[in-house]
């Protein structure tokens, strides 16, 4: 079987198609395995009618981007160095922006 | 495809694979890096694909409006009397104040997020917190907070309960708190809510109850649940500076060296493809044999760098992009996001590494397959 | 302007592909200029080589505009949830008047590279490469309309501004008013159901007459090409009514979603095999009398007609099977 | 039969470098007889060669191959006339470092899309004809210059030539050697293979294996 090149080459592709296939599957199973704790995290969200994820802490406008307001200073610079790292990840409010909605 | 002709691409493949094989070292370091990239593209990709994910799911239980009370531009208190006349708006079913804010502890300079929970009021000096929150201050349940007052004064408020591990996507920061406790810290008015959410029973009736409340209240602005899932959307649609350049800095030394590789042909490539033409290859043969070359650098680049990306970020819960995340925050929540792989992004993927990379490599190959064939001859 | 990973791809994608057809333009011209077959000088030799280069970059241009197609309308589709009132691809595409015409020149151009590759893989059979001045004339066709492309397709991403939390004072609201309608004009669906029918028919009759008797090429390949047309038409006529099972929703794209099992790609695929290799037979006929393309033509038709009809045969099998196994009865 | 008519070889048309390769030539070549090139480098030798070979075209001239004009022939036509007349020798025996000699063997047959099996068949069977069969599966880099010399002949004959072109094939080989080469060239030769050699070696010229010897020099025959 793998005594020409290019069958080792169609194997080799063959099992790499079949992994990022397992990724697929494994993606399925871990949603459906998730699906308990999102429940959970939903029941919170109701219960303190919240509006935002908590992803970034470090700034208000990071830690509700919905809710955010202008009066923290600095955060309309072009890249919200306020708090570098996320504040560049995460785009300041649309409409915080001189723009809008650019 | 006729026989023939699939034979030939059998040969041709057969001839390639041993010329990649025996430039080992200048095809593995192309690989590692165009892996390397891919990688990088795909982990930001999985990254923000899946948080959109998550707060499009998570969130659909967020009120259908809130409204906040605006001062001059800014963010002001909404005060209790304007929830009546909301609430006689056709087709609102329930308006009710919300109380939060933020509290910063100078000790651990960490910020949380306070927030009232009604039942809490039952149970003053009681408070639930947020796993990151119990992380950081390294207390558990029935640990004893203090609180800094504004007045000066300190309250001491004792941990119910903690939230679960697996909630810290919504509750990493949040400290639960009774209203007279949440007033008393913060020396809230007591006629007055940040800001109000409202359930409302046709979600078609949505923007009318917008405007209405905006017409009623001009001072007032409504945010739809709609408005911020789309935002969610559009906000993690990666545009962050940082990555981008890092990833398009990145993608530019890539193709530099892309470039470098299938232009600078070696005198021993050379006059290999002029062996191969001299004895019977013609330029066509040649084309072929530089296109499975470059499929097979891409496909293994492309599905290495995949993999890779999945594993680095739903098994090493995005460790390489975790201070990016991070930032100066204390409060570091630790979640992890559950996969999405669709063959949207892989599509996507494609269009920002391997059709480039191809592109990059067509005139060069192009080059190397017209050497004429009576090189070998002249030489 | 959205900052969207595969938005960003599809322009640099379409940038790459045009800046492949604008360099083969240029030596386009310079063969058509300078070709001399007779010639063995250096510059014939040149663009004799230029030839392979040429080729080369089409195939792949052809190649990256087909996933371009899919690409983008699957984009179009996710972005839908951006803005108000857009259900799928239908509404996000006519969020500003560049979507549709970026998706119809897509169309197109896939078209027009596709017959560029038949031309030129008949022209690489014959000795003395007889169409040469022509297949690189339609190449300098084609690349303006590619430009074009990349334009609307820019235009139309720039001019994407979503409805996101906009403003402070509820300018939101009186943007929705204006907001995104649906996009797609319902057209009768019997009279044109007929039509796709009798064409569809014609054309597969035609071609099985056309494989047997050898003749009927230029039928044919019109027939083909009105097919196509037919089957664009029905495609936001009727064929989406008996998937959705839904009398009112005509939108041709949600057929590529999940819950359709993906059909739509199947079904464009078909249709777009269809019209280019039924194009391509009939583009070949006039060349069936040169001396160097007399034994190569016809063999090339033939295949193309076997193509052609094998494409319309699944076509219309997805069609009838989407009929048949549908829940909806459509009464005029 | 190849007949040459009027054949001119310029290179760097039009810059100062400007250089005739090839004047005037006029030759027609029998089938089934052999004809060696000779004359000092430079002369026009090799070039003539690639050119009767078909791996270059002419600046101007025509030439015939049979009865077909192949002058104007573009190079995907040519390739293919190439592959299937003409089998080459070269100097430096050129094989291809890295791969094994088998596989040398068999590349210029890739582009036929020929089954793999009855290829491998065909190129043991000519490995073995010339007593390096033992070497199929060692890398060329380990061949003695003979051996070499004879795998690129097995090479050259792979696809059943009519005419087999060689380039200065005793360059690198010891009397024995060369004389063990004619050898086999003449057993080329008597199965009707035309052979062109262009070379400037005694042994060659003085062969009884050669029917005709044409001298040239500055690119004319002389």
């Amino acid at each position: 079987m793998f005594n020409r090149k290019s069958h080792v080459l169609l194997a080799f592709f063959l099992v790499n198609l079949l992994l990022v296939g397992l990724l697929f599957v494994h993606a399925r199973v871990v949603q459906q395995k998730n699906r308990v704790s999102f429940l959970e995290k939903r029941k919170i969200v109701k219960e303190l009618q919240l509006t935002d994820l908590c992803i970034f802490t470090d700034a208000r406008y990071t830690r509700h981007p919905s809710m955010a307001d202008s009066n923290t200073p600095f955060q309309d610079h072009p890249l919200s160095l306020e708090h570098f790292p996320s504040g560049s990840l995460m785009v300041l409010p649309p409409h915080l922006r001189p723009h809008g909605n650019e | 495809m006729t026989m023939s002709a699939f034979e030939k691409h059998r040969h041709v493949i057969d001839f390639t694979l041993s010329s990649l094989l025996r430039r080992k070292g200048k095809n593995f370091s192309l690989l590692a890096v165009y892996t390397f990239v891919i990688f990088l593209v795909a982990s930001v990709m999985f990254l923000t694909h899946s948080i959109k994910e998550d707060a499009y799911m998570v969130l659909t239980d967020a009120p259908e409006i809130t409204v906040q009370k605006l001062m001059a531009g800014r963010h002001d208190l909404i005060p209790l009397s304007y929830m009546e006349p909301i609430r006689e708006i056709r087709g609102v079913q329930s308006v009710e104040p919300r109380l939060w804010g933020y509290y910063f502890d100078g000790t651990n300079k960490a910020n949380y997020t306070l927030v009232v929970k009604k039942e809490m009021n039952n149970t003053p000096g009681a408070i639930s917190v947020g796993n990151g929150v119990a992380r950081n201050l390294l207390v558990k349940e029935n640990g004893i907070i203090p609180f800094k007052a504004y007045d000066g004064s300190y309250l001491f408020l004792k941990i119910k309960d903690v939230f679960s591990s697996e909630s810290e996507l919504v509750s990493s920061d949040l400290i639960l708190i009774s209203e007279q406790d949440f007033r008393k810290i913060f020396a809230f008015p007591p006629d007055v809510a940040t800001d109000l959410v409202l359930r409302v029973r046709n979600p078609r009736e949505l923007t009318t109850i917008a405007t209405k409340i905006n017409q009623m209240f001009p001072d007032t602005r409504p945010i739809l649940r709609e408005e911020i899932l789309r935002t969610y959307e559009a906000v993690f649609d990666w545009r962050g500076g940082l990555v981008i350049i890092i990833l398009w800095g990145a993608a530019l030394a890539f193709v530099i060296l892309a470039w470098d590789r299938a232009t600078g042909l070696s005198a021993e490539e050379k006059r290999e493809i002029g062996i191969l033409k001299a004895i019977g290859w013609e330029t066509s043969d040649v084309l072929l044999m530089k296109f499975w070359e470059g499929a097979v650098i891409s496909f293994s680049a492309f599905s290495f760098g995949l993999l890779l990306a999945y594993a680095h970020v739903y098994f090493a819960s995005f460790i390489l992009f975790e201070s990016t995340i991070k930032g100066w925050s204390i409060i570091y929540p630790q979640f992890r996001l559950t996969p999405f792989v669709s063959i949207y992004q892989i599509a996507t993927l494609f269009f920002l590494t391997v059709v480039p990379y191809t592109v990059t490599t067509i005139a060069p190959s192009w080059r190397a397959a017209t050497i004429d064939p009576d090189m070998v001859m002249r030489a | 302007m959205i900052f969207h990973g595969p938005i960003l791809g599809l322009l640099l994608g379409s940038l790459l592909v045009s800046f492949m057809l604008v360099y083969s333009a240029f030596y386009a011209v310079q063969i058509l200029l300078r070709w001399d077959m007779r010639s063995g000088s250096e510059i014939q030799l040149g663009l004799e080589r230029r030839t392979y280069l040429i080729s080369v970059l089409i195939t792949y241009a052809l190649g990256f505009q087909l996933l371009s197609l899919f690409l983008f309308i699957y984009t179009a589709d996710h972005l839908a949830p951006l803005f108000v009132g857009a259900m799928c691809a239908a509404g996000s595409l006519n969020v500003n008047p560049w979507g549709y015409p970026t998706i119809v020149l897509k169309i197109v151009n896939f078209i027009l590279g596709a017959v560029w590759l038949v031309i030129n893989f008949t022209d690489n059979r014959a000795w003395d490469y007889p169409l040469i001045r022509k297949k690189y004339a339609l190449l300098l066709c084609i690349a303006p309309l590619i430009l074009a492309e990349t334009i609307f397709q820019t235009a139309y991403s720039a001019g994407l501004h979503p409805n996101i939390i906009t403003s402070c004072c509820g300018t939101l609201f009186t943007a929705d008013a204006a907001g995104v309608t649906s996009g797609i004009i319902a057209l009768p669906p019997i009279p044109l159901a007929v039509t796709f029918y009798t064409l569809m028919g014609a054309t597969l009759i035609c071609g099985v007459y056309y494989r047997r008797a050898g003749k009927g090429v230029t039928l044919f390949s019109i027939l083909s090409s009105l097919t196509f047309l037919a089957s664009g038409v029905a495609l936001i006529s009727f064929i989406p009514l008996y998937f959705y099972e839904l009398p009112t929703h005509h939108c041709p794209f949600c057929l590529l979603h999940k819950e359709y099992l993906y059909v739509g790609y199947a079904l464009y695929l078909a249709f777009l095999g269809g019209v280019i290799s039924g194009l391509g037979v009939g583009i070949l006929k006039p060349f069936s009398g040169v001396e160097s393309l007399k034994g190569v033509v016809p063999g090339i038709q033939r295949r193309l007609a076997l193509a052609s009809l094998v494409s319309n045969g699944i076509s219309l099998l997805i069609v009838v099977y989407g009929v048949l196994s549908s829940n909806l009865i459509l009464l005029d | 039969m190849i007949r040459l008519n009027e054949i001119r070889k310029v290179f760097n048309t039009g810059k100062p470098n400007e250089f005739v390769a090839l004047q005037g030539i006029n030759l027609t070549i029998e089938a089934h007889r052999a004809v060696a090139l000779t004359g000092p480098s430079g002369s026009g030798k090799t070039t003539l060669l690639s050119i009767l070979g078909c791996m270059a075209r002419p600046t101007a001239g025509r030439i015939l191959l049979g009865d077909r004009e192949i002058t104007s022939l573009p190079e995907r036509f040519l390739t293919e006339i190439r592959r299937s007349t003409f089998g080459f020798i070269f100097q430096q025996y050129n094989l291809i470092k890295g791969i094994s000699v088998l596989e040398n063997v068999m590349i210029p047959a890739y582009p036929t899309g020929e089954k793999h099996a009855s290829l491998k068949e065909r190129a043991t069977k000519l490995l073995n004809l010339f007593n390096v069969g033992s070497k199929a599966d060692s890398k060329p880099e380990w061949l003695s210059g003979g051996e070499a010399q004879r795998v690129a002949i097995a090479r050259a004959l792979i696809n059943n030539p009519s005419v087999i072109v060689a380039d200065e094939p005793t360059a690198h080989l010891d009397t024995r050697l060369s004389l063990e080469l004619m050898a086999i060239l003449k057993d080329l030769k008597e199965e009707g293979k035309t052979l062109l050699i262009a070379s400037h070696d005694p042994i060659v010229h003085s062969s009884e294996v050669v029917d005709r010897v044409v001298a040239m020099r500055d690119g004319q025959m002389q």
